[in-house]
């Protein structure tokens, strides 16, 4: 790949990220509500005055501004996020153990949804018209239309209230097993959220490309290759698919923001123990520096995403590949 | 539609004059009847598409519902204080939909929801479309300098999760129905400004808008007669797409307890009940038909915009 | 012997504002090493006739007539024996080459998809042949690895014209190959195009609707006006005597430079090619005709015999049966 | 076919109206948006370097070349849609103002037609609309014989041959065939009664039996009100039909100028041939082929710009003729060899027909 274009994107993504951490800092300081009554309203109910002021001292709140950005840029270049008003730990850790669970949420539900979205999408592109195409177009549209949220209280209340197939929520049944025992408990429990997650993108992923490839099927090197006699199944899967493929990938790449954004709401209905459930306290106690630190971590998480998609692009596509 | 003159040495000449067009004295009301043809024309197009009928249909419902539904509720059915039936009814033929927490009538709850739902969307997307379309329009149009901040700007938006965005600023300013609105225009704008933007980046490359500048037409007569004529489809197609996603974005920050506490709506709803237990309850009742509302109006006006788009973005159209 | 016979062939257009007839009663014949020239304006039908002969007009489109390539008959074949006689039999050189050419696949596997799909040799042979093709059409062998986005125009309809090859087809068609072309580049494509159609006794039909590239590669002509053919002949005799007013209006439109007849003096016809969903009565051409008489509105032409080895659908040429009202 | 038209005299071309002298655009090549900020610039493309041409009173010139010559650039520059780096452009003898305001009143005078005529019409507009455009931005001129603008909207589309003008008032573009979309754009030049009308490739995109009446339509103009036309083509029999001059440019400059019937049957400069070599003509006759793609106009090459591809160097010509180094090596400017005809080669001097 172009040594510029990679270097092009890679500083993109570094002024993104430089971008976010200066929102971020203003966010706080700047926008009406000054942070010490932020704090006040948070805390207030575990927190004397004296122990607010401490803690606008601890956090350089009384200094000058730019003085403050350098102390906040410092700070959260080096991962201190200072502490959570609720529990007391340090922000860092108490992420620290709730990164894992989201990653193997939100990893297996992005795997799950992508590949059955995109085979979904080219199956119903392919055959336009056929009854699969139609229930599944329509399908995606009433998928995509439902929230997240709702959608995992409705399997909640159908596999778990009326079933009982799945256990209610947590990421375990605790009971101390290990080995495969527990490998298949934590399954269990990921059954239901990572469904949920999958049913409320696998529509959007299913639409994309079914227009991706639309658009592909009427352009004028497919019709060069049936004329060359190339039977329809190698059309698709060596001219159409993958030309469809390149946008759809990007798309799909650039809305897994959406994806963990979903999953904040998902782990609260189902107690998954993971940054979204964090988020979902955080915001009821509202404990502002868990909520600063998970909006960089989200932001990043997203931000190495989209580079992740440029380079996956870049290379994948040769006029973009060899410039 | 024409046929020709047959002098050849003559220029070609209309013979069939279309019956229901006779010119109009003024020329200033010329571009007015033929607006009316096109959009007449623009309605039998979509008249075709069975998935944009439907969700027309099911979009002049709720809209129905949102206007006048509420003035049929008993303001006692939806108030905590004076609420009549029994808390945690399922449904029965006096509460069709069951009761809440309060005992007020779910079904009433929704009725009233209604209203706030579809103000929030519409609203949401009045901002979004603002800040979205001149956005869009200006970086596309001036280019240089001003695209690239624009753009930078579009982009970065595009990158911080929204939900993200939505909790610290939701969190910060504090939950009213206003400032909802306002997150969720803000949280939005972007992808409508790319959407605009490269439209009005192909806009401005077409030879009618350099002949504009030929004629003498500075900035403002070229946006106002060519950019924007030509960039509207697509922002009116984006609308409808915007207030699905509006009422959707409202429902996830209800969700998460973002949501304004004093007005009803349907994410509201769900939120309380999932506050109060419901789940485990087992009070599907007061869980499921709020849903189900907002799912529909969704589809509603995502099947409008996509058959929408499909006309205006004739790539998708059968061939 | 014909490579391609096309009888009474007639193309109906499905589309959401009505049935569009396109070809209206075509017959064509290109014998082994000839060029046809098959001339027209835009909607005239002439591209459709090309997607005719593969078959790869879309599915709902009415298609009427026999096509015979290479004696087979292309409109009852089934998909299978359609596939097996798509490029080995008849192969396109399409239009615009920048959209025809799969831009994340490199040149040499799109050369050599044809000859692997139809089995004519395995992976290492066909990349040789695709090797010797790019050198007959003047590009280095190195290009294979190329993607279409590193050509530029000329180069890139080359490619098309050693990908029509690769089969060795008994009929290329060529749409427009030189359309999009700069003049320069335009004039090295047809003289490649003469040249290999010379070397390798190549049957060739050439579409475009520029009269004047086709007096120089064409031997015979067809000019087609509404979906229809309004005359043939010899490419010489046609464009130098033409007999049809339709055909006389198109070969004013390229001037002879030096002819003192045309300095100064630009000349075309009034009006514009019809609508193909309101062709005019009697002759299509007559609205716009410099020589209309009346019987013209009423009287539909056929091919009639004018002069040696020609036909022309005009009431004014010497093989036109005696009608009434009409004097010569 | 009657007598041939008069030559124009070259002792006689009359008032010149827009004068070019040795204008030059470049387009800045492109950087991304942070190499921009690291300071880093692309290589400029010089689409237009030292080009000089006169336009008089009531003529048509035809500026010719293949694509990327530089002729559109040269004519847009003329219409003041771009700003040349150098150079002057004038109008009667007037340089031209560089700011919109200023410009505002030279865009009454020099109008433009586009090749394309189904995009050079904005698609949501009607024809009313579109030819009424340039008056309601300069306003409907006053006077004691002052017309309304349905008047001149109206006589406008007359004179551009789309009669009775009121039948087409309430059409759309997509409404009319080519020949006739191509009219209203005329008509919307019309308009406002300019003194010159810049005609980018008018004709080839139109279908080859209209060409002729538009072409005709065009040239009929110049007899009333002595409008001044210029036409880039790339199609050097277009020029011999409705041009009194051609210009031919090859990679940002104009090689040879001179009366169309100097230029396209005693050409001088061996680009000018090879152009006139592809024109294709009966018989089929084996001329020689100009091969390869002109360069990139990045790296335009020392000397003559043409001598990389010119026969008469690879021929080994110019070599015998003792020119060769020149060729290579020695800038060249235009020099006039006949009365009106200038061409810029080394090889004018020796009077020998390559």
């Amino acid at each position: 790949m172009g040594r510029k274009y990679l270097a092009r994107k890679t500083l993109h993504a570094l002024a993104t990220l430089a971008f976010v951490l200066a929102f971020n800092f203003f966010l706080f300081r700047v926008m009406p509500g000054d942070p010490v009554r932020l704090l006040a309203r948070g805390a207030a109910t575990h927190m004397t005055p004296q122990r607010i002021a401490e803690i606008e001292h601890e956090q350089g709140l009384d200094r000058p501004l730019p003085q403050q950005f350098v102390v906040y840029a410092k700070n959260t270049l080096t991962g201190q996020f200072g502490i959570s008003f609720v529990t007391n730990e340090s922000v860092t850790s108490v992420i620290g153990r709730a990164i894992w669970p989201t990653v193997l949420l939100v990893g297996s539900a992005t795997l799950i949804s992508t590949f059955f979205g995109l085979w979904a999408g080219i199956k119903g592109a392919w055959g336009r018209g056929s009854l699969f195409d139609t229930t599944s177009l329509f399908g995606s549209l009433v998928l995509y239309s439902a929230p997240e949220g709702w959608l995992g209280m409705i399997l909640l209340i159908i596999f778990v209230g009326t079933f009982h197939w799945f256990p209610a929520g947590q990421m375990s049944s605790n009971t101390g097993q290990t080995g495969i025992a527990n490998v298949l408990d934590v399954l269990s429990h990921l059954f239901l959220p990572c469904m949920t997650l999958v049913l409320g993108y696998i529509g959007e992923y299913t639409i994309i490309m079914r227009s991706s490839l639309l658009e592909v099927m009427g352009e004028d090197f497919v019709m060069t290759a049936r004329a060359k006699g190339v039977p329809d199944r190698l059309v698709r899967r060596s001219h159409a698919v993958p030309n469809a493929l390149l946008p759809t990938l990007t798309l799909v790449f650039y809305s897994f923001g959406f994806i963990l954004g979903g999953s904040v709401i998902v782990e609260a209905v189902y107690s998954w123990p993971g940054l979204g459930q964090l988020t979902y306290r955080a915001i009821q106690d509202l404990d502002y520096n868990v909520i600063q630190a998970v909006f960089l971590l989200f932001s990043l998480a997203v931000i190495a995403f989209n580079l992740a998609a440029d380079i996956t692009y870049g290379y994948l596509d040769p006029r973009v590949r060899e410039a | 539609m024409q046929t020709l003159d047959p002098t050849p040495s003559e220029p070609p000449v209309l013979v069939e004059e279309p019956a229901d067009l006779v010119p109009p004295k003024s020329p200033r009301r010329i571009g007015w009847a033929r607006r009316r043809r096109a959009l007449s024309a623009f309605w039998k197009t979509y008249r075709r598409s069975r998935m944009g009928m439907v969700g027309l249909v099911m979009m002049i419902l709720f809209i129905l519902l949102a206007v006048f539904g509420p003035l049929f509720v008993p303001a006692r059915n939806v108030s905590v204080a004076f609420a009549t039936g029994k808390p945690f009814q399922p449904p029965s033929l006096q509460w069709p939909l069951g009761t809440d927490n309060f005992g007020r009538s779910v079904l009433s709850l929704i009725v009233v929801g209604s209203r706030i739902s579809l103000i929030v969307g519409f609203a949401a997307t009045v901002v979004t479309m603002v800040l979205g379309a001149g956005i869009g329009i200006a970086s596309g149009f001036y280019g240089g300098k001003t695209d690239t901040l624009l753009n930078a700007l579009t982009n970065w938006f595009l990158v911080i999760p929204w939900i993200a965005l939505a909790i610290v600023m939701a969190s910060i300013l504090g939950p009213t129905l206003l400032n909802i609105i306002l997150i969720i225009g803000i949280t939005s704008w972007a992808g409508t400004a790319r959407l605009v933007r490269a439209q009005a980046l192909t806009v401005k490359e077409r030879p009618y808008v350099e002949r504009a500048r030929a004629l003498g037409g500075g900035d403002v007569h070229t946006i106002a007669h060519h950019i924007l004529p030509n960039v509207m489809p697509v922002i009116f197609a984006n609308t409808v797409l915007t207030v699905a996603l509006s009422i959707l974005a409202e429902t996830t920050l209800s969700l998460l307890g973002l949501g304004d506490p004093n007005s009803i709506s349907w994410g509201g709803i769900i939120n309380e009940a999932f506050q109060a237990g419901a789940l485990s309850a087992g009070y599907w009742w007061w869980i499921i038909p709020p849903g189900v509302m907002i799912v529909l109006v969704v589809l509603a006006f995502t099947m409008c915009g996509y058959a929408l788009d499909e006309i205006i973005n004739p790539r998708l159209r059968e061939r | 012997m014909s490579v391609l016979s096309v009888r009474d062939l007639s193309v109906e257009y499905r589309t959401t504002g009505g049935d569009v007839p396109a070809v209206r009663g075509v017959d064509l014949e290109v014998d082994r090493g000839e060029v046809l020239g098959l001339a027209g304006e835009s909607g005239c039908g002439k591209s459709t006739i090309a997607g005719a002969i593969l078959r790869l007009l879309p599915a709902k489109t009415k298609i009427t007539g026999r096509i015979e390539l290479d004696g087979n008959d292309i409109l009852e074949l089934t998909p299978g024996k359609l596939r097996a006689v798509r490029w080995t039999a008849g192969s396109i050189v399409f239009q615009g080459a920048m959209h025809a050419m799969n831009p994340v696949q490199r040149i040499g596997e799109q050369i050599m998809e044809p000859i692997l799909v139809h089995g004519q040799s395995g992976e290492r042979e066909a990349r040789m042949r695709a090797g010797t093709l790019l050198e007959q059409v003047g590009l280095p062998t190195r290009r294979l690895d190329d993607y279409p986005h590193e050509l530029s125009g000329g180069q890139k309809q080359r490619i098309m014209i050693a990908m029509a090859l690769a089969c060795s087809p008994s009929l290329i068609v060529a749409d427009e190959p030189t359309t999009a072309l700069d003049v320069m580049v335009q004039a090295q494509v047809l003289q490649l195009l003469r040249t290999l159609q010379h070397d390798l006794g190549l049957a060739l039909l050439f579409i475009t609707h520029d009269l004047s590239v086709l007096v120089e590669v064409a031997d015979r002509l067809a000019i087609m006006y509404a979906g229809k053919v309004v005359e043939q002949g010899g490419a010489e005799a046609v464009f130098h005597s033409p007999a049809h007013p339709y055909t006389k209006a198109l070969a004013a439109a390229f001037p002879a430079i030096g002819d003192m007849r045309f300095r100064g003096r630009p000349s075309g016809l009034g009006g514009d090619p019809p609508d193909p969903q309101q062709i005019p009565t009697g002759c299509p051409f007559h609205p716009r005709c410099a020589e209309v008489i009346p019987a013209c509105s009423s009287v539909v032409p056929e091919l009639w015999t004018a002069g040696p080895a020609r036909l022309a659908a005009c009431v004014h040429v010497s093989g036109a049966p005696a009608l009434e009202g009409v004097s010569r | 076919m009657s007598d041939p038209q008069p030559e124009p005299d070259v002792a006689e071309l009359g008032v010149p109206v827009v004068e070019v002298e040795d204008l030059e655009v470049n387009f800045k090549g492109r950087v991304g948006f942070f190499a921009g900020l690291l300071g880093r610039k692309g290589f400029d493309a010089k689409a237009v370097d030292g080009v000089s041409i006169t336009l008089y009173e009531g003529e048509v010139l035809a500026l010719a070349g293949e694509s990327g010559c530089g002729k559109t650039t040269t004519a847009r520059a003329i219409m003041g849609l771009l700003i040349p780096d150098a150079g002057t452009i004038r109008y009667r003898g007037e340089p031209l103002a560089r700011s919109r305001r200023g410009l505002r009143g030279y865009r009454k005078q020099v109008q433009m037609v586009f090749q394309d005529p189904t995009a050079a019409l904005n698609p949501r507009q009607t024809i009313y609309e579109i030819v009424a455009e340039a008056l309601r931005i300069h306003g409907v001129p006053g006077g004691p014989d002052a017309k309304t603008e349905e008047q001149l909207v109206a006589r406008a589309l007359s004179r551009a041959g789309l009669r009775p003008p009121e039948r087409f008032y309430l059409l759309y573009p997509h409404e009319l065939s080519g020949g006739q979309r191509q009219r209203v754009v005329i008509a919307g030049a019309l308009v406002v009664d300019p003194a010159v009308i810049v005609a980018d490739e008018p004709v080839s995109n139109l279908d080859a039996s209209v060409r002729g009446e538009i072409l005709a339509l065009l040239m009929k103009l110049r007899e009333g009100s002595r409008i001044s036309i210029l036409i880039v083509t790339h199609d050097l029999g277009l020029a011999w039909t409705v041009a009194d001059r051609v210009a031919v440019m090859y990679l940002g400059r104009v090689v040879e100028v001179g009366p169309a019937e100097e230029v396209l049957q005693r050409p001088k400069h061996p680009y000018t041939k090879a152009l006139l070599n592809v024109v294709p003509e009966a018989g089929g006759t084996e001329r020689p082929i100009l091969q390869g793609e002109p360069p990139d106009p990045t790296r335009i090459p020392k000397g003559c710009r043409f001598h990389p591809r010119c026969p008469v160097v690879a021929s080994g010509r110019a070599e015998r003729l003792g020119i060769l180094n020149r060729c290579v090596s020695e800038d060249l400017a235009l020099e006039e060899i006949a009365p009106g005809h200038d061409v810029a080669c080394y090889l004018k001097g020796l009077g020998e027909e390559p």
